[in-house]
């Protein structure tokens, strides 16, 4: 996939499409929590935006755009919130609250409000982890070079 | 007949979701080529996703979504529990592949093959020779 | 205070998870801090189980709803006896393997070892999580976060190593996929995840040929992850060419996890009542006692040594599935399994790392190449005889109290024929280490021998092979005491075992 | 008679997991395990589970194919007799 002919049809719809594809992705995950979607689905869609840019310019470029150091850094970011969210609820409440309880964060002076923000949050944070994943997954099975090995899912 | 219609027939969902099953068992076990295998697998698992979306789902039911008008009017819903576990399903099935193919192209990388009886071939070649034990970084 | 301590088990499961991603982060900015970060988290997981052991005992089980849910719909972990002294055993043996691996990841995968922690700190995310939970859907997530992190470890030694995590990944892939198909036959019945309310739901359909078939997939599918007699094809090259702190985590814990599973499920969800409507145990019993003969027989005829340790962890498998099968016919119960569980994890994590020692110095694989390391590497040959001598079943070793209340069981259930294959297997075994100790300890300057010059391993090395090997013998002595008997028969009388029906 | 439509989804379904089994080339055996997972996801649709339909849409005809391509294209593309 490394080199190739370029396709100016191919790349300029894809240029295009990107941001589209994009924005999609975080529609899904800020409205996970109320309709189908969430931080999973939102996570691929888009990573598949990465996936898209490869496949129309090269491979060497995506990992110019999207490179590992912010790879490592966006999936183990999401996962700390995913998993700080959750630690925040025992911590505000001294220990009265379960883990993941999201009611008890004092966001706003709601319960119920609470709770929706605090899952927002989590999709937030979830739909970045899998993005990172599995764009990164992506990027090291398609690199001729050495593979970094395998990555862990959520 | 009637018989057949209401207690075979009538769960044909079950039935392919069995059919699949035993397609991609196929699949895994007697193809020899590694992605074959993978692919195998897939289908394998999408085929209990099938069957665990098949118990949840009513009869004239509609989505899981909250909605005043779908209530007013008086819809069944589908059962959403069954959904959310087949979603961390797919997440478990999606990292599986992944791994399965980095093992894949990495096996590719050693031996020069992904069929299963020529590694094996290659391996054992190594075996007597005491050349597999060492470490290859 | 003792709200804190409810949070315990989830929190043993979280920091491992957040220390996963820490040490990716901070060991890509510096390498070395990746092993000081997973050694906190171990230790600090270690005393948190200590912990939830000395609560559970003193004030009763622990029950910790997940987001404030309430259990038939949330998620609930539960502490009873039974999980909390697994993960005691887990996590002890986890940081034994942690302290092991400082020196021998430098050496073996020099280039990858901050992902090496990474997917070690998930696997103990993964093992932590299937020990804790009561929700059974939980329990196979979390089965399949350890099995891939499991995967991904045993292939980073490269070459075959690759060949046989693909067959284990796609054999456990079948096998979780049939537990998940058990899942959902159960759910299919009942309407519920929660293991608690399945075991309350289900005792009018225990007829239901459903339920009898998901008992069935459960069972099949936790065979194959614990690696049992017929099923067992994954396990000798996965052990085998794992790095060895890997192999002594795959032979101490990751089956045995698999094993509590099983445990778990057929005895907090089935009922022994359900056990006791169909022969199910019976045969359990009788394919156990195949897997030990089976397993013995071909540990002999290995040449390799840590092929010849996998053999043997067959055998041993087929110890403790014979005490899970005789557990319903005798006042012994889960005794005799849950003992063996902890001293296989001792003497074989224990013998795996002295294999991985021989392979640390000189990459020694193959038995008749140990000519004379008796005098060359005077303490881990000792931890390797300690522990074999343990197994073998010499008083007071862990071996020989396993051993002793097993043939109680057998003669308890009148099954003499069993009494005869854990002597058989126990002479089979005498042949197999007698082989390794020989080339060890005697035989020395034969021709055709290797001549390497070799000292002792590094100290971080040799002193979890001394504390282990020296256990195997403590562990024993103190069985032997009675002192911690009443924790197993809190577990027998929690499934109502332990009297004969 | 009305043949329902999931029906005559899960036809083709069956039909293309044979294909995928038997071709000997393994970049279209990926590409119709892509159009199997994309009817798959019609199906759940049909069974009123959009969010699944959305999510294998999303994952087994978007990433899980893309992964494999990536895989055939590092590996080789034809399988053995």
């Amino acid at each position: 996939m490394n080199e190739k002919e370029r396709d100016v049809i191919v790349e300029t719809v894809s240029r295009v499409m990107i941001p589209f594809i994009q924005l999609y992705a975080l529609y899904v995950i800020i409205h996970g929590s109320g309709g189908p979607g969430g931080g999973f689905q939102g996570g691929v869609v888009f990573a598949s935006s990465f996936i898209l840019y490869v496949i129309a310019f090269n491979l060497a470029g995506g990992r110019k755009r999207f490179p590992e150091s912010a790879n490592t850094l966006f999936s183990s970011l999401g996962l700390y919130i995913y998993g700080g969210i959750g630690l925040l609820a025992i911590l505000f409440t001294r220990g009265m609250a379960q883990y993941l309880n999201y009611g008890f964060i004092p966001f706003t002076s709601h319960f119920e409000e609470n709770r929706a923000l605090g899952m927002d949050f989590v999709e937030m944070g979830i739909g970045i982890t899998v993005m990172a994943i599995i764009a990164s997954i992506f990027f090291d099975l398609a690199q001729r070079e050495e593979p970094v090995g395998e990555k862990e899912e959520k | 007949m009637e018989w057949f219609i209401a207690k075979i027939f009538a769960k044909y969902n079950y039935w392919v979701s069995i059919l699949l099953m035993m397609i991609g068992f196929y699949g895994i076990v007697a193809k020899d080529n590694l992605i074959k295998k993978i692919l195998g697998l897939n289908i394998f698992q999408t085929a209990i996703f099938l069957y665990f979306i098949s118990l949840g789902a009513v009869k004239g039911g509609t989505a899981p979504i909250v909605d005043e008008k779908i209530i007013q009017k008086g819809y069944l819903y589908a059962n959403p529990l069954p959904h959310v576990l087949i979603l961390t399903a797919i997440v478990v099935s999606v990292a599986t592949t992944a791994v399965a193919l980095s093992l894949v192209i990495r096996m590719h990388r050693e031996y020069g093959t992904i069929e299963e009886s020529e590694i094996i071939k290659k391996s054992s070649e190594g075996h007597q020779t005491g050349e597999n034990s060492k470490v290859h970084h | 205070m003792s709200n804190f301590i409810e949070h315990l088990p989830l929190l043993t499961v979280v920091i491992s998870l957040l220390s996963a991603i820490t040490i990716l982060i901070a060991g890509w900015i510096y390498k070395k801090i990746a092993w000081w970060i997973s050694l906190v988290t171990h230790l600090s997981q270690f005393t948190f189980s200590l912990w939830i052991l000395n609560h559970v005992l003193t004030h009763g089980p622990i029950h910790y709803r997940l987001g404030g849910w309430v259990p038939p719909w949330g998620i609930e972990y539960v502490m009873d006896p039974l999980n909390s002294y697994i993960l005691v055993i887990l996590l002890f043996l986890a940081l034994f393997c942690l302290l092991y691996s400082k020196r021998n990841i430098e050496h073996e995968l020099p280039k990858k070892v901050v992902s090496f922690y990474t997917v070690y700190q998930l696997l103990l995310t993964g093992l932590c999580g299937i020990v804790v939970t009561g929700d059974i859907f939980n329990m196979y997530v979390f089965i399949e976060i350890a099995s891939l992190s499991a995967y991904a470890l045993i292939a980073s030694r490269g070459k075959i190593a690759l060949r046989a995590s693909f067959t284990y990944l796609v054999l456990g892939s079948i096998g979780a996929c049939f537990f998940l198909l058990g899942i959902g036959f159960l759910y299919a019945v009942t309407g519920s995840l929660n293991m608690h309310d399945l075991s309350l739901l289900l005792p009018p359909f225990y007829k239901n040929r459903v339920v009898i078939a998901a008992f069935v997939f459960i069972l099949v599918g936790l065979s194959i992850k614990m690696a049992l007699f017929p099923l067992h094809t994954w396990l000798p090259d996965a052990h085998a060419f794992a790095p060895s702190e890997i192999s002594a985590m795959l032979s101490g814990i990751i089956i045995e996890v698999a094993t509590y599973a099983f445990i778990r499920v057929s005895f907090s969800v089935f009922t022994t009542q359900f056990l006791q409507l169909f022969p199910i145990f019976e045969i359990l019993s009788w394919i156990a006692a195949g897997g030990i003969i089976f397993g013995s027989i071909l540990a002999m005829t290995q040449m390799n040594l840590k092929r010849m340790l996998a053999y043997s962890s067959v055998a041993n498998m087929g110890y403790i599935m014979l005490g899970v099968g005789l557990s319903t016919s005798t006042r012994l119960g889960l005794i005799p399994p849950l003992i063996h569980i902890l001293s296989h994890a001792l003497t074989k994590a224990c013998m795996f790392l002295v294999a991985g020692a021989f392979i640390y110095k000189a990459d020694l694989w193959y038995i008749k190449d140990l000519q004379g390391l008796g005098r060359k590497m005077p303490y881990s040959c000792m931890g390797f005889l300690l522990s074999a001598l343990a197994l073998l079943g010499l008083p007071p070793g862990v071996g020989f109290v396993t051993k002793w209340y097993l043939i109680i069981a057998a003669l308890e259930s009148k099954k003499y024929i069993f009494v005869g294959v854990i002597f058989l297997s126990t002479l089979l075994m005498v042949f197999y280490f007698w082989k390794v100790i020989e080339y060890i300890y005697i035989r020395i300057g034969e021709e055709g021998a290797k001549e390497i010059r070799i000292d002792e391993i590094p100290w971080s090395m040799l002193i979890p092979v001394m504390v282990l090997g020296s256990l195997c013998f403590i562990v024993g002595i103190v069985w032997l005491t009675e002192i911690p008997l009443p924790i197993l028969d809190r577990v027998n009388s929690l499934f109502k075992l332990g009297r004969v029906p | 008679m009305i043949i329902p439509i999931d029906l005559i989804l899960l036809l083709f379904v069956v039909i293309l997991a044979i294909t995928v089994i038997r071709l000997k080339d393994l970049l279209s055996a990926v590409i119709l395990l892509g159009a199997y997972s994309f009817l798959m996801a019609l199906i759940w649709v049909e069974l009123q589970s959009v969010d699944v339909g959305f999510t294998e849409a999303a994952v087994g005809a978007g990433a899980t194919t893309a992964f494999l391509i990536a895989a055939i294209a590092r590996t080789t593309r034809w399988e053995k007799e």
